[in-house]
């Protein structure tokens, strides 16, 4: 049977809540085991964190769907001096799933372009679970265009189980948006910053992902589809999953050594959404230094090398 | 990097005897939208259209080459090119070997130079008896070779597009392939070179959403399927109801998405007006 | 009361039939009046011609509005060799009531956008009576960008009512999608040359009619708002459409004497559905004239040319 | 030509004792939407918005500057430009005439540079109370020279919009209002300088459907009437039922047409900080 959630990190920390009791007791008692139980909480500090780094992949996505973790608001409101959401697509619609709009990063403005989330189930329609219609990739098309014309460098936040998958969708033409997203991307004339904080699902997750730097979360995923639809079409069962996730090597380390990501963000155990801050002033820090790098080139010369990086991916790797 | 430049051979198309053809086979076949029998003569005559309700059979990439091309003015590139196992996915080296046994081909695609009514073109089609048309790292490189092709000589590209999606064996390579099209087409069009895309029954997911459908013009052959995500999918995901005709050539085209709806029958005629509309006269 | 028919013709080719019956029954009867009969054609052919020139600006609106009026579909077939149609805005939808595609005329490649009227109930439901939705104008910004591409010039054929003024229109932004083609065709760095075949309604037709050249027939109108419109608003009275018809300044000779115009080709007695191809081969032989010039031009000094004409309009008139 | 260029002339701008303020009298008013009577202090201090139910009450092109710009930073051109009846349109003087005295303006728009938060701009503000702020050819042309101006200093610029549609009186002239101030503005957007449209209630018809719909930074004014037709005449044409808050500000932020929806009170700040994001350090 497919393992539905990772409960891993609530049944921890019961068994910490126990332990504390333990203590209180034992205190209360006049019973000092306060060297025992401090032993017995280091254990289970390190065996945590060996759980956190070995989680399988499909742990990882089950980790990284978990309502608490952090959304692209958060870390835009995080790492911005000030910021504005812009909205539209100026065609057809306003779609939340993809939060755009203009911050100030350390000083320096830039387009802020990212998958969005909700934080509980009316946030969540409202959202349609950062799942995107054409509309917002057309929202995207038109900030893309802008941060060009404002010679604003842009950053992208990607966490989505994939484009919407529906009538109105298709109706709208999801895949001619979605490709219109990623030729703009790819020879966007200002640098592209890309960060993977969770769900990388398939195209809906690449048209934001096109970049001269990909940065990706410890437990972050990048993947061709879900996991679950390729585990139903190749082997006919959604209980293959699990399997399917380790066959389709889509974790941060997998995608390091492939060359398609350019740096990992570990995340502290438990994952980012027990340290949001902690992630996103990481982060902070490795988008500057890559700003930095990025703004150093010529247009030319910025272009031509994210499009060897986009021609060349896979090219050299040993088949 | 372990890519083999197929070397720049002329194949002889023949339709429909030769093996590589494959799918109209030589004994005929019914017709899967309305059951009648249909011989091998017939079929081959009618290009794979059924003579009673009009559907379209599924072509080889071969066959519709003949069917587009001026006779024997293919020359095929990178026949050889071919995908290796680059995730170690499980049984994927044995689906590869066995789509290569049924299919006659290295992979799901062919390209290379046409004449088509007269006009140079490159021609890339691909072909939905390999692995559903799916692309991978060979489908995607042929593309780009295609399209640098183009760019080099300064034709026009047109591209038959037929595909189930993604090459899942192949993971986040395969995926990687849609920025790699598009970005390579967004080169074509800043050089003011025609791309012409005919989307053929089916053409769906990653193929759609990168190079198939960044095209200048955008032909829908007659009753196509085409879309992101199948029907199938939509229908289980969402439970809502699907329109008539959804996600058929005629549908897309009410919606905006599509140049044209052609019948196979007149496809090669269109593509030569639209040849003979864009060009100063490169000529075969 | 507002005339809302233009009769004329009809009664006039009615009497011409007694004319013609009269000169048949003389003639059975051996009574030979064929000098007196020819004498009373000539001047009814003389007094038509005169009627036709002084048609007011109301009676202009009523002829053009006739069904049997050519459209730019009969007149596009006339002109090109061969053409192509090509549909969709690649956003939402396909609008037919505009025309787009590709046609060779005299031998080039050019682009042609014309709004389509219907020619019957039927053909006009599809076409909704040639009054553009969003997508209309969506499809005609893609298909100038791709002139502009390819280096064709762009042949446009104006004929509308105007832009559709209804619910799904205001949705999907038609002023937006109205002033994005304006703005395309002002800055569009291939030659334009625009004809107004018969009607040209406020926002709706400018939008086709930016260009190099503009080209009038003699009976067409080419103004700010419906003629009702002004006069409901402005005088409170529909009835007064006749009599704002005149006060608009929306004719032909108007329009050329405002410098606005640059040319004004004839229709024959009974308007330009008498003899559509003798309207067609006046048309062409014009665009042909003013594409030769404008092809002339570098780019900078077409651009530079439109500009100044837009740029100016109307300033060096006296007021 | 026989347009007057204005001379750059400082004009205080006061509120709302101001005879050329005009729309809030000095008496005070009720609300138009709850009925509520505000006091004229409640309502200058307010910036004419109503107390009790929060309804924009119209202001008057000067009182939007002060709004909007910094103490005394204003600084006007081409204040006496203005229409002649180009048409010899019957009673168009005498309409002119009144709406000069009533409005105490030449025309439907005052023009100028403004300081918004430390930040130098071109700034243009439409005046409904001057024939319903309808576009003529000194609204164009005094359109056309802001953008001029934003061009030469290199600002950026600001327009407020609140417009009936084309000035009907002024006839094909009015209509070509609409081309040339989109193809002055395409100048501006190729030079990369940044432009914001304001869209204020009413705005609709040819001013909506050129310059102040072709903006990099759409703002709508929260409960403004925005779109090409006006809803009587799409009821009246149509019979079509109105959806509910049609052509309202959050419909049209639903419908993707707007980047924002902001309300009379943080208008200012949200110009400042969209200014200070684009901005290259221009200060007044
Ligand atoms: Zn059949
Ligand atoms: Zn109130």
């Amino acid at each position: 049977m497919l393992k539905r959630q990772f409960d891993y990190e609530h049944k921890y920390q019961s068994l910490k809540q126990k332990v504390t009791e333990l203590r209180d007791a034992s205190t209360n008692l006049d019973i000092n085991l306060a060297a025992e139980i401090g032993e017995m909480e280091k254990r289970m500090e390190n065996l945590r964190a060996d759980k956190y780094r070995q989680l399988t992949p499909w742990e990882k996505i089950l980790l990284i769907r978990q309502p608490e973790r952090p959304t692209t608001r958060d870390y835009i409101e995080y790492l911005c001096d000030e910021w504005i959401e812009l909205h539209g697509d100026r065609l057809f619609g306003e779609d939340r799933a993809i939060l755009t709009g203009i911050g100030s990063f350390q000083g320096r403005p830039v387009t802020i372009i990212g998958h969005q989330k909700g934080k509980d189930t009316k946030d969540n329609i409202r959202n349609n679970f950062g799942m995107p219609h054409p509309e917002g990739y057309r929202k995207v098309e038109r900030m893309l265009l802008q941060a060009e014309k404002f010679k604003r460098p842009v950053l992208t936040f990607i966490d989505t189980a994939g484009a919407y998958p529906g009538v109105g969708a298709e109706e709208r033409g999801q895949a001619w948006a979605i490709s219109r997203v990623l030729t703009t991307l790819s020879a966007l004339k200002v640098p592209v910053v890309a960060v993977i904080t969770g769900e990388g699902g398939s195209g809906g997750a690449l048209a934001l992902a096109i970049s001269d730097r990909l940065i990706m979360f410890s437990h972050a995923v990048f993947s061709v589809a879900s996991c679950e639809a390729c585990a139903s079409i190749l082997w006919r069962s959604l209980d293959k999953a699990e399997e399917m996730a380790a066959a389709l090597k889509i974790t941060a380390a997998d995608l390091l050594q492939f060359g398609i990501v350019d740096e990992i963000i570990d995340e502290p155990p438990g994952g980012a959404q027990q340290d949001p801050d902690a992630m996103a002033d990481m982060m902070g820090a490795s988008i500057k230094r890559y700003l930095d790098e990025l703004l150093e080139l010529e247009t030319d010369q910025l272009l031509e090398l994210r499009y060897r990086k986009l021609r060349n991916v896979g090219l050299d790797a040993d088949f | 990097m372990s890519f083999m430049f197929g070397k720049k051979k002329y194949i002889p198309v023949k339709l429909p005897n030769d093996p590589r053809t494959g799918v109209l086979p030589a004994q005929g076949q019914s017709c899967p939208n309305c059951g009648v029998w249909i011989s091998a003569d017939r079929l081959s005559a009618d290009k794979g259209v059924c003579p009673k309700c009009n559907h379209n059979l599924t072509l080889s990439a071969y066959q519709r080459i003949e069917l587009l091309s001026d006779d024997h003015s293919f020359e095929e590139m990178d026949a050889d090119l071919a995908a290796g196992n680059i995730l170690d996915f499980p049984d994927y080296e044995d689906k590869l070997e066995r789509a290569r046994q049924e299919s006659g081909l290295a992979e799901a695609i062919v390209t290379g130079t046409a004449c088509i009514g007269g006009n140079r073109t490159v021609l890339a089609v691909m072909d939905s008896s390999f692995m559903m048309g799916s692309m991978g790292v060979a489908v995607g490189e042929k593309i780009c070779r295609a399209v640098e092709q183009a760019l080099q000589l300064e034709l026009p590209l047109i591209i038959c597009s037929t595909s189930g999606g993604a090459r899942m064996q192949e993971g986040i390579f395969s995926l990687m392939q849609m920025a790699k099209t598009v970005a390579v087409l967004e080169r074509l069009h800043k050089k003011g070179l025609l791309y012409i895309s005919v989307l053929t029954h089916p053409t769906t997911g990653g193929v759609l959403a990168s190079f198939a459908s960044m095209a200048d013009i955008i032909i829908g052959e007659s009753g196509a399927l085409l879309g992101f995500t199948g029907p199938r999918v939509i229908k289980q995901t969402i439970g809502e109801r699907l329109p008539d005709n959804f996600q058929r050539a005629g549908f897309l085209l009410d919606h905006g998405m599509l140049d044209l709806v052609v019948e196979r029958s007149k496809l090669r005629d269109t593509l030569i007006l639209l040849l003979k509309l864009h060009q100063e006269g490169k000529g075969c």
